[in-house]
């Protein structure tokens, strides 16, 4: 099994969902984040006080999925994420060596 | 507050002409619409402060600072009112007898001899309703100048320094101005608290930046307002608890307090959009917090006008209130380098003094004919106004400058005014009273 | 606000009676009590716009966009009140002579001969309090507009819109109602705005969806309200506002005054609790923004009628109300499909149009004897007023449908009426103001 | 709200005495000050209510359940609303004829009758004011009670208790105090509510905490306020409120009205004074929290008193307030263990109690001339009135506990009192509205 | 040393603090996320807008133990965070290969 | 390349930002979280009642780094972060398989 995560632009994420589930991926989880890169962030005038934002925000999705589906997954963010323009984002695959399902105590990829 | 009610065809009057038999000598004659105006007026203001200025405080902090910003509004509330009542009223507004050119008396100390009684300023309104109208501004001035030093102030050393404030400037410059001290006696005019509310706040407020020090990490980290939302709120019960300060400041209901009252619309109006237009040009971009307070910059600026200055000449002070202010709050606090956490000397300082000069220009016996038929300001013909009330800046902000550093280095040498700096890193919130926002 | 005050046994009446040396017959009689009314209604009404309509707005919108929109209601504010004061107020209120029928004249621009004078329709109370007060019913007119667009439009563009619409559809239309026009003298009446200020903005509101279309995502994306707190504290400060606009509108404190706030109070609660019951049944939940929401359509029905009809027949209105807005925001609108971010035509377009007919059908001499003895609504036999309201709502509606449309596409060529889409996507706090809500 | 309104050199009397000719005698003389003053007045007890008191609450719960909490208010206020006018008025406040000891009639239902009428409590002000004003009151009272089982009953089964309480205690417990019913009758006095309505309220919310049982989680979870910047803002639009609640119980525009003011707001600072003093040094921090029940518990305490005392003793209640209030929310409440959310009980119960014994201590001719020159409370003299007191407690106590739990427990056995557990931890803005806080 | 991250409803966050200390975690870092699966989400109406929010709060745990500690973490949390309802969440397990304390520069085992 | 977790003190984020930009890194994702650990958190009181709230801010940062960038960064985090004091918070190192640049498709150390 391997943890898929992806850093997204946030109003990418509905059709990033829609296209996970139609390759077959059932589960999710989602978590607002703040993302620094190429990608210039803005800048705030408070009263004559600049400020460069340059943590812009971000939606880091991640998704625990079998070795046969890392592919496809791989595919639908990256389809579904694109938008051709700085900041689009990155996908990062790690190992995972364990799942359970807490609910029903099952492990592996039963568990997904 | 110093001036002749204009009010036509007066009920009173021609009542008191026709009906002498009912002892109408001794006797003050309430008028239940002015008592109700003035009733109104009073929550207006206390409005103002709580929530209205402690809103537009507590959304220009950082979030977590907000509830420590957001109530010392309310602390200082409390503490004023108590204040006010056991002594501070009497010293402001009685007669000082041989001191009455610096101070007032005890006689209204506990609120002593209010029953039945009127106060000379407002004579058809009971004096106990006078004594809670001018509470109210007793309580604002103080929490105004707790902009300049948040973020970083004690809250044991806060409440000290606004009890003392109170008693040693406030109250001897509400005497002086409006109480029947030297100031009033050489004709200085300030409506609604041009001078003694606002000049007055802001000056403290540029010592208490100077006396403290700057936010760590002012200038380096991200110290944007964090929910200006909280700001917006606070501005619009800003703006229309002003009509009860400027309005109310007619001390009746009638056409004065109407002049007033589109006077201060007007000039916060324009204020407004004359800020928000200057910083389109320069920035590129109109900022909410640049509207918000371009509108507080005008209304901080008409205070003293309010009820001597035609509409137009409103227009025209906001337009001198949003460029003004707008340079001494961005360019001019830039330059200098103190750091006014929320920009109280640059509005409310800056505002103060400018519209007290322009009342020496501006003001009109053809509004408040407050020299009996002789001219008043420079438009109609007195020129020599504008000196009398540079006299006005000059004294209060000279006496105030130094009565609040002494106060200030009292208290540092007695209790120290800073938090730590773990605690500052920390956020006052948790720090201070042990809650936060989550 | 057409109609004669109910006053039992006026103290000025019996004044004037046995005083008259004091030249009564020139000078205007102010009644402090009436003027301390007034000057408090127009605080209320301030109130309604800013914070009032700038939160029950903010906090439907999406958090990227809550500056954004909150901001839009103090813009219009500091605008408008510059614009009614320069202009506005006398092309609204005054005689124009040969085109009475149709605009006022400029005799009152700039406030000019406001010193002394009272205007006819509230002889009580000081002229420049008139203008204070009609000049937040100018404020906040086209404020309710801006719901329709929230969420897209340029704050550049929204600007023009607002200074050209009340300049050349709201100012007329007052004149046509209130301030001597065509309208008012054929016998349409409308209290407090129904048609003047509800409908009026409706009609604006569903041009102005049309000629934009809707947000990027629309139907598509999650836009549910980001925080209803926000919604529920202006609701609250629109209701207790409502007062100042309705009870206000009877141009002095009495009688009339009151059956103004009890009609206002009684239909807005009305209408709270049947939409609360119709989602409810409909929905198996009663959700907060539908109480809120009927609420708000009860006090826009109201208003045309307040001081006319009955208090039974302000709950019958509070019926109406609540099931036809709740038809047009929740079902009607979803069958046309055009994009009302906030439902200003389903609230204020159609509660505008139903009361303004519903007060053919209950006003009554009873409570206002508009018409000298003679019946007022069908309650009292006068079928024929209906029709006479009807003639209002088609006259208002066509003229400001065409003027909007016309105003919209003049700005839309010369500058462009919508962000981009990458700036509406990224929301319009950053993108328009360079801020955000943290 | 038993007293006769002191008015110095009214101008109504001197015009009657002048102008007989003018039928006086059957006409009521409405004054416009007087009108003025309860218009607003009742406008600032309904802002109290929303959203002053729903803020209040609103900030103290879990996020999860702010909307259903802030909610209550605005639903009570539209069911009371509709209640009040179509019965409750008429049975609180008419004469019952044989039963009057106990209860009013239906002569006001649905309004009947209120035109050129004025109520015997208020007879300078057109009777739909009065009927506005005290719907404020029966407005607020059930509201107040909804903080005692908040994030936890069901939304249905709130509004079935709140009408059935307001009909069956709140009504009868107002007329017996101020309709003319026994507790008047013997010389009980109430200003402006400790009876009616904070001891009343204090008491069924104990009763709902009893009958209801605690949270899932209570003394395990964090159950901390999610937001105070929200019940600061609450705390401080009851404080301004409450102006109208105590001084507009006055029921005048005058001198009353100005002591009622003055000893409310010299009580409220005092006893957040207190409040914060004791919770420094018992718990090394003064906290946000803290100064904001001190204040609320002076405002409830001074209630009942506010028209009868001499400022000097409205400061000694609040210091009684704000230790007794301590006392009973930390102290007592924690050693007896129910689960009163949010402290109704320990703040406006307690508060209500004691106010009200101490009415019977300071209340003083000198301010209220209620016994016609004979001595009124301890102070003048009469040790008596405090046993008069402690007898309109004790019959409101036991009757609107009685009452309470058997309204409850119907309810409880048709419908169900509680949310189930799952919605409970859910949280109810989304389990009973379908909505949430982003 | 491995990383068990674990997804939870809230609610349960006390219990399952409170279960891995008993089992001798002494560090936890906890983040507030969204989540999707099985579990359906709720629909949200707005003036007859109906949303399906299909994302429904969760909390995410992280725990970084040593390898002899990892089956202990798991039933200790499996046990916690138990409803037997479904949308209880899951448990992954990833390696780790280094870890450092930021205070005292110890590192592996030490540093947790 | 690895990936780096480090959990901060929340007003350490600027300077560890600064020195990891310093040895080259050019992208990073800042999370905020709460931590559970040997630092205690602090009582809050309200009306009485106690509570003693555990959990701590604490502000999570990803970084994914060739290998031979890891052992410079951790240095960069610890420096930048480090208080000495308790609660400066962890830095974990896990391996990750593959990386992909969303706007480019680009993958492995050019993704990042
Ligand atoms: N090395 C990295 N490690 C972790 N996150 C990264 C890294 N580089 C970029 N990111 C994340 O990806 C987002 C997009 O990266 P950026 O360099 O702005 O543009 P692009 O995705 O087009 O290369 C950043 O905001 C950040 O959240
Ligand atoms: N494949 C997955 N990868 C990452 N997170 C997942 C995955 N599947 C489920 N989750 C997370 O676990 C939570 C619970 O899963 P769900 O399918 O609803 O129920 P259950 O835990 O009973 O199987 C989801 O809300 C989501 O946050
Ligand atoms: N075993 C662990 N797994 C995951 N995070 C941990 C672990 N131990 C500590 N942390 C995180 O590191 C933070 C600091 O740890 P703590 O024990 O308080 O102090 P120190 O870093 O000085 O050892 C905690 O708040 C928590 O977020």
């Amino acid at each position: 099994m391997k943890l898929v995560s992806a850093i997204i632009k946030p109003f990418k994420l509905d059709e990033v969902r829609d296209a996970l589930t139609g390759v077959g991926v059932s589960g999710l989880t989602v978590s607002e984040v703040k993302g620094f890169g190429r990608q210039k962030g803005q800048t705030e005038i408070y009263r004559g006080a600049e400020y460069l934002v340059s943590f812009l925000p971000k939606v880091k999705i991640e998704i625990v999925v079998d070795d046969s589906q890392v592919e496809r997954a791989i595919e639908a963010i990256q389809k579904a994420a694109h938008t051709g323009k700085i900041g689009d984002g990155k996908i990062f695959v790690t190992p995972v060596e364990q799942a359970v399902r807490i609910r029903t105590g099952e492990s592996g990829s039963n568990a997904l | 507050m110093h001036k002749t009610v204009l009010r036509i065809g007066a009920p009173l009057a021609c009542m008191l002409a026709f009906v002498p038999a009912v002892s109408a000598a001794d006797k003050p004659q309430i008028d239940t619409g002015d008592t109700a105006w003035l009733l109104v007026a009073t929550v207006l203001v206390l409005m103002m402060n709580i929530p209205g200025l402690a809103l537009f405080y507590a959304g220009m902090v950082r979030k977590k600072n907000v509830l420590a910003t957001a109530v010392q509004a309310v602390a200082v509330a409390a503490l004023v009112t108590v204040l006010w009542f056991v002594v501070g009223y009497s010293l402001a507004f009685t007669d000082g007898g041989g001191l009455n050119g610096i101070i007032g008396s005890l006689s209204r100390a506990f609120g002593k001899g209010l029953l039945g009684s009127v106060h000379d300023l407002a004579k058809t309104v009971p004096e106990n309703v006078f004594l809670m109208y001018q509470a109210t501004f007793a309580v604002i001035t103080p929490a105004i100048i707790a902009g300049a030093f948040a973020e970083r102030m004690k809250f044991s050393a806060m409440m000290w320094f606004m009890g003392l404030w109170l008693l040693f400037v406030y109250v001897p410059v509400a005497h002086w101005v409006w109480g029947g001290g030297f100031l009033g006696a050489a004709g200085v005019l300030d409506f609604a608290g041009g001078l003694v509310v606002h000049l007055n706040a802001g000056i403290a407020a540029l010592v208490c930046c100077l006396v403290m020090g700057k936010r760590v990490g002012y200038g380096q980290e991200y110290m944007a307002p964090h929910n200006l939302v909280l700001t917006l709120i606070g501005t619009s019960l800003l703006w229309v608890g002003w009509f009860g300060f400027n309005a109310g400041s007619a001390l009746a209901s009638g056409e004065l307090a109407g002049s007033a009252m589109l006077n201060t619309h007007v000039a916060a109006s324009t204020a407004a959009l004359v800020w928000m237009a200057i910083e389109w040009v320069a920035r590129g971009k109109p900022s909410v917090l640049g509207i918000l307070t371009g509108a507080v910059a005008g209304l901080g600026t008409i205070t003293p006008a309010a009820g001597y200055v035609e509409p137009w000449a409103a227009m025209v002070i906001g337009v001198a209130a949003g460029a003004v202010c707008y340079w001494a709050s961005v360019v001019l606090k830039n330059q200098l380098g103190y750091d006014d956490s929320l920009d109280v000397f640059g509005v409310h300082g800056v505002g103060g003094i400018l519209g007290s000069i322009l009342v020496g220009v501006f003001a009109t016996r053809a509004i408040n004919d407050v020299a009996k038929g002789q001219p008043v300001g420079l438009v109609d013909g007195n020129g020599g106004q504008i000196l009398t009330q540079l006299y006005g800046v000059a004294a209060i902000a000279i006496f105030c400058g130094v009565a609040t550093w002494i106060i200030l280095k009292i208290i540092d040498a007695a209790i120290g005014l800073r938090v730590t700096r773990d605690e500052e890193v920390e956020g006052l919130d948790t720090a201070l009273h042990g809650e936060r926002v989550q």
